[in-house]
């Protein structure tokens, strides 16, 4: 089986849809004859053909816009927005109109789109490439969104995204293109090639969406985690010598709330890490359907580990990421708690 | 050079207000059939200067004139007719259900009966529009059934879209009628994206997309027409004039300083402005349109310079901020009138076959409506709630699943 | 003191602020000779002329970026956005620029304006003339979020939102704007008329933001509300019988957590209401917050009231929007708990 | 009429790509002088010829040609040469700092440095231009500290915007230069609306907004236009039309259809579409528009056509999707040489004086480089970290606070 990193895991997956669905098609800026400014959709003109694969004018709702118009008359369109900072000017084409359309139209119309973007900190891209804003999706019925954490999941969930009837936001965590990065940035960096989930099966095969994974089995307390902070927090479990049990939810709309529940109810003690700032962020959301849901067997206050309430500072990545060590300090928290 | 004089805030202003006389007098009609056609197939140079005449066909006597009469049949013109007509009598009377409680809210499209009419009458059935909430005539021309619309407009059990968009924000697939929603100006770029998906499939259909003059000024025109420019999506894009956008005129939305056909300018494509209550020069100008997009040659922007003789919608008082006067002063005349006059002119309509036309129009309205009232109107008749809980998605995820259950219904 | 409704009650507060301060002025759709769709603007051009209050382009993003450069420049723009469903055309705007222009710059740029819109159901407006969307703008770093119960609270709060140096987004529950509406909805409307906050001093006053008031003090269970709910809340503990303490948040961000973790503190019983749809709604934070500041205190799961997961259907607003009956059922099972 | 033949989606391609010879025979070069020149006041429909052709000052031999001359100082010709020379020298500079890691990003303006540096000199020190990021030139020509512009592009202890923003992303008030951001586009409305609060306010300054011709295509392009003319607000327009958008040609933005300046007609404002490599027309196109908005006559959009002769930034690298020889083949030239040129045939300038100033310019950046080495380069300085919680509001609210705490920072 090939190894893949992420960007060549996500590459295989549209150039399988392209192979198989002639109805697929991609745009975005620069995705075309250039490939992608990371690379994503390298190749795919060349051997697809310039109508299956091409440059869009810098306009994010207009590319969601076409993309939507494309959907209603029956065409599968995978749209890329450079930074996920850069979708908000499409914000309401997305709320307003892919979002709705199915349920406004009692289903005569649907927009079975995917909008993939590059999110994330971690790459000293400031407050304008490094923004996660997950929260704000997955709070707008009728969008999905979809947030892998390595290469194999990029490639299932991807092809999912693409074969799902509704809209999907696929973030891809940019800071993970290229290596399991655990916030340790003063370590040298991680390839993917030494990685498990780096061997991509060739073909088309999916990662349901709406389904967890465990990433590490434990008993002490449960971790959930998407995206970067999948490998930051297994490195923030290691470091606290805590035998926590890691979630990635993969998807946080649909959210796997089963796998949540039982790992909780399991363990008792929860710590919840985004990188995205924390008032008002996805693990909010987390926090309140934890205690909802496992109330009377919560041993400690559910911790979250995220961004602080700032805007994303360049010079402080370091300084703003969420790290291993507030993992683990958060870990080490929830134990004492009881 | 520069002078230093005290910089001053312009506020665009209509020349009248309630209180005076509406005045007109700014409106340039040049004659019928004055203003030349070139070729479908033109260069957008030859065609710069369109967008600042106004193309007419119908005269005063109700003649056609001029090489932008088109060739219609006396089936198509009663046909059109017979939509124009049904949706003043449908809107007229909805209106007023409205008053006696039947129903949540109501628009009207009052004065602008042509402008949905004749597209619909002149694309083809499979083409695909993209309307505004103002061209109910679109459907009536392509004989949507009238209980839909009421059963809509009531939200009551029999609603097509089962309770869950308000009335008059229709979706007809079938009738080549794209879901509408409230947001002004955001399927404008939808009907681009249809049309680029149509050309990307080899195939032969086209798409209109509709907007008002108010709605223009969104984001949302200009990225429809960057792509639709620079794809050369065959998309037929117009902008319905009608003088208002709720309280707003014209001038808010940048009339003062240009018309909206010149904004074809700005992307190379041809502009047209239309004399809007004449419906064969609608329908002309869409025929060109549309030819030139199924030949390939690109987008077109149509004006449609017209007046929305009604107020916005049953929430809305237009006595409050134009003159009383302002719908009677209109100078481009009504647009039902003028096709019965030219159709009387041709000698293939009279005044009888007329008022009896009148008459069965008017009780096709009130069966529907009758149906409807036993159906059941607002508040008195719903489709079962817990049907709010279908359709989010293609397949519901635990949460509304989870919700229905909690709710009780 | 005269008596007020919300309308006239806000119409003061710009009046005011127009009259005392000539870098004030307002703009938006509809909002100039016609005084806006929902009348809060009447009379204002025809008393302070027509550049201090005047109709705008329908563009909301157009209006908000407007408003930043006469921010910038020195002024103090007030903006009404027709329906709240209609920022989000201009999420951009606000979010990557009103929000962050002051921090970006390090001071040397701001943006105080204030963006007034209607928000939230009750009214029969269907889909796009009913939503409630504070969670997305509570998420972001840098704005501030208001949202009044009473016209007292609307005059005073508006004028504080106005003189403050930082964007704010006012929110106006559209459905209390003529009377204190509980979610009775097959009762008589109840009038401004007769109730306490109706009295509206003349001249400038001011409700600072981030404090909440206590409308209701109690000892079994503490209800967090804001806007329309807060009325709604009322009556649910009334109809519950149980003795609740009901907080008006009055501002979501900044946020008076204080008064929300003392109340909680107290009851050990916390029951969150709002209309917004509830997966990803502020409730979500301020579930994880009373949790994580009160866990040792309560006694009960949080619950939360929210909208369910679904565009809001027209045909059924009384099915949709959180009554009472909903309130006083969650407050019987946190009564429950423990 | 109607056609049946199967559609075609258009997707538009530059003229050539790597491996092939750089073409530019599509640019058509109009000889110096030969734009006609209205009055500043001249009415719209009076300047509609004028987005279609290239206004011009600087011949081949440097001579400045025609009506559009502006009447220079030797003063305000060496200002101008020193600021192009110097971006053009710190760019160079600043860019090889990134190899060295010294930086996480850079941008360069080459071959751009006309279009920063005349508006710059041009208008007046109160007035304010609203930038992109390649208009490092403006801050130049009005002698903004380079040790600034180092620490920030350092991010070092001493960055004026306290680590906060990316390097190149300047915010410097004092010398009419607004915050800049990483999305593009969005702050062009802002340029109208601080115009209107000018005018609103009977003050005299005005406003200079740019934008990327890639940019364009936003609906932020579209609503500042709209608003622009709506308010006749006194607000300068700029489109840099560099023929890049990363690696999208200007036909991705529309170029293929017609000019960026024709985006003016849309409007019913001027568009002057101007050789962005002579500084001499940059300069009188913005004292043309200027005087227009200082008269009360309203806005003016510029196209200045010109080409963005390296990468897009540090992260890109041009050519694997254009012609290597592209830069070289320009047909417009380079702006200092040009303006060089001009001052050597004015008899102002020769090449020793021009050979000195080139090596005072490489002092002055070394010296601002080892300067801000000596605080420290990207990680080796920054400012305090706590600093990063100060700022999200005019005061801070209890979460930054308490997070401050948390930090332990
Ligand atoms: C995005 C958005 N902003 C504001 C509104 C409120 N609104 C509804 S209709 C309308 C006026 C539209 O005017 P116009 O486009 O001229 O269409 P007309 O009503 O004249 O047919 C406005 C402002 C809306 N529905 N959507
Ligand atoms: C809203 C937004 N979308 C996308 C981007 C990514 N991006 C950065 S620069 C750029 C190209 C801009 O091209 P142009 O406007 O022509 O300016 P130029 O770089 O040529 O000066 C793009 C797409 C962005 N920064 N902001
Ligand atoms: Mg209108
Ligand atoms: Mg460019």
């Amino acid at each position: 089986m090939p190894t893949m990193n992420m960007v060549q895991a996500l590459n295989a997956a549209l150039d399988c849809k392209l192979a198989q669905d002639a109805d697929c098609l991609i745009f975005g800026e620069d995705v075309g004859y250039f490939g992608g400014v990371f690379r994503v959709t390298e190749g795919l003109q060349a051997r697809h053909g310039r109508k299956r694969c091409f440059d869009a004018p810098i306009s994010e709702g207009g590319i969601i816009a076409t993309a939507i118009g494309m959907g209603a008359f029956g065409l599968r369109p995978v749209v890329e927005i450079q930074f996920a900072d850069y979708i908000l000017p499409a914000f309401d084409q997305l709320v307003s109109e892919a979002a709705r359309l199915r349920y406004r139209s009692n289903g005569e119309f649907w927009a079975p789109i995917t909008v993939r973007s590059p999110y994330g900190g971690g790459i000293f891209g400031g407050q304008t490439h490094s923004q996660s804003p997950e929260a704000i999706f997955a709070h707008v019925t009728g969008l999905k969104t979809v947030i892998p954490s390595n290469p194999f999941d990029a490639k299932g969930l991807l092809i999912a995204a693409i074969e799902d009837d509704d809209p999907v936001i696929f973030l891809e965590p940019k800071r993970l293109y290229n290596g399991p990065f655990d916030g340790r940035h003063d370590r040298p960096a991680a390839s993917w090639a030494d990685h498990a989930a780096a061997e991509v099966p060739d073909g088309r095969y999916v990662v349901p969406l709406g389904s967890a994974a465990v990433v590490r089995e434990g008993e002490a307390a449960t971790v959930l985690a998407y995206g970067t902070m999948v490998h930051v927090a297994l490195a923030g479990i290691a470091d606290s010598g805590i035998d926590a049990e890691l979630i990635d939810l993969r998807s946080i709309v649909p959210l796997d709330i089963e796998t949540i529940v039982d790992s909780v109810g399991k363990t008792g003690r929860c710590v919840i890490v985004h990188e995205a700032s924390r008032f008002g962020g996805f693990g909010g959301e987390l926090s309140a359907l934890v205690q909802e849901r496992c109330f009377y067997h919560l041993e400690a206050p559910i911790e979250r580990v995220a961004g602080y309430d700032i805007p994303y500072p360049h010079a402080f990545e370091w300084d703003y990421f969420p790290g291993p060590r507030r993992v683990a300090a958060a870990l080490a928290r929830v134990m004492e708690g009881g | 050079m520069v002078t230093t004089i005290a910089l001053h805030l312009h506020i665009p202003e209509p020349v009248s207000r309630p209180g005076t006389e509406a005045d007109f007098s700014w409106v340039e009609v040049p004659a019928a059939g004055s203003v030349r056609r070139p070729e479908p197939t033109a260069a957008d140079e030859d065609t710069r200067d369109l967008p600042y005449t106004l193309i007419r066909v119908l005269d005063e006597d109700g003649r056609a004139q001029g090489p932008w009469t088109p060739r219609l049949t006396g089936d198509q013109l009663h046909q059109g007719l017979r939509a124009m007509m049904l949706t003043r009598v449908f809107d007229d009377r909805l209106f007023r259900a409205h008053r006696q409680g039947k129903t949540s809210f109501y628009m009207k499209s009052t004065g602008e009966e042509a402008i949905g009419a004749a597209p619909s009458l002149a694309l083809d059935p499979h083409d695909m529009c993209f309307p505004t909430y103002r061209v109910l005539s679109w459907l009536m021309a392509r004989g949507y059934p009238l209980e839909n619309l009421v059963n809509q407009i009531f939200s009551n059990a029999k609603d097509p879209l089962k309770g869950r968009q308000l009335p008059v924000l229709y979706s007809a697939r079938d009738y080549g009628f794209y879901s509408l929603s409230g947001n002004v100006g955001s399927r404008f770029g939808h009907a681009v994206g249809w049309s680029m998906a149509s050309a990307y499939r080899g195939d032969t259909r086209i798409a209109l997309g509709y907007i008002g003059e108010g709605s223009t000024a969104e984001g949302d025109f200009h990225e429809a027409l960057t792509f639709a420019s620079v794809y050369r999506a065959p998309v037929i894009l117009c902008v319905t004039n009608n003088q208002w956008a709720i309280s707003s005129y014209a001038g808010i939305a940048g009339a003062e300083a240009t018309t909206f056909a010149a904004r074809a300018v700005a992307y190379g494509i041809p502009g047209l402005r239309v004399d809007g209550n004449d419906f064969l020069a609608v329908w002309a100008a869409i025929e060109w349109a549309a030819a030139r997009a199924r030949g390939n040659c690109g987008p077109t922007l149509i004006e449609l310079f017209t007046y929305r003789a009604a107020g916005h919608s049953t929430s809305d008082d237009p006595t409050r901020y134009r003159p009383a006067d302002e719908a009677a002063r209109w100078p481009l005349g009504d647009p039902i009138e003028r096709l019965k006059t030219h159709l009387v002119a041709r000698g293939d309509w009279d005044d009888e076959r007329h008022a009896a036309l009148a008459r069965t129009l008017d009780e096709e309205v009130r069966t529907a409506v009758r149906q409807g009232e036993a159906v059941g109107t607002l508040g008195k008749s719903k489709p079962p709630a817990r049907e709010m809980f279908e359709g989010v998605f293609a397949s519901p995820d635990w949460r509304v699943l989870e919700q229905l259950r909690e709710s009780g219904l």
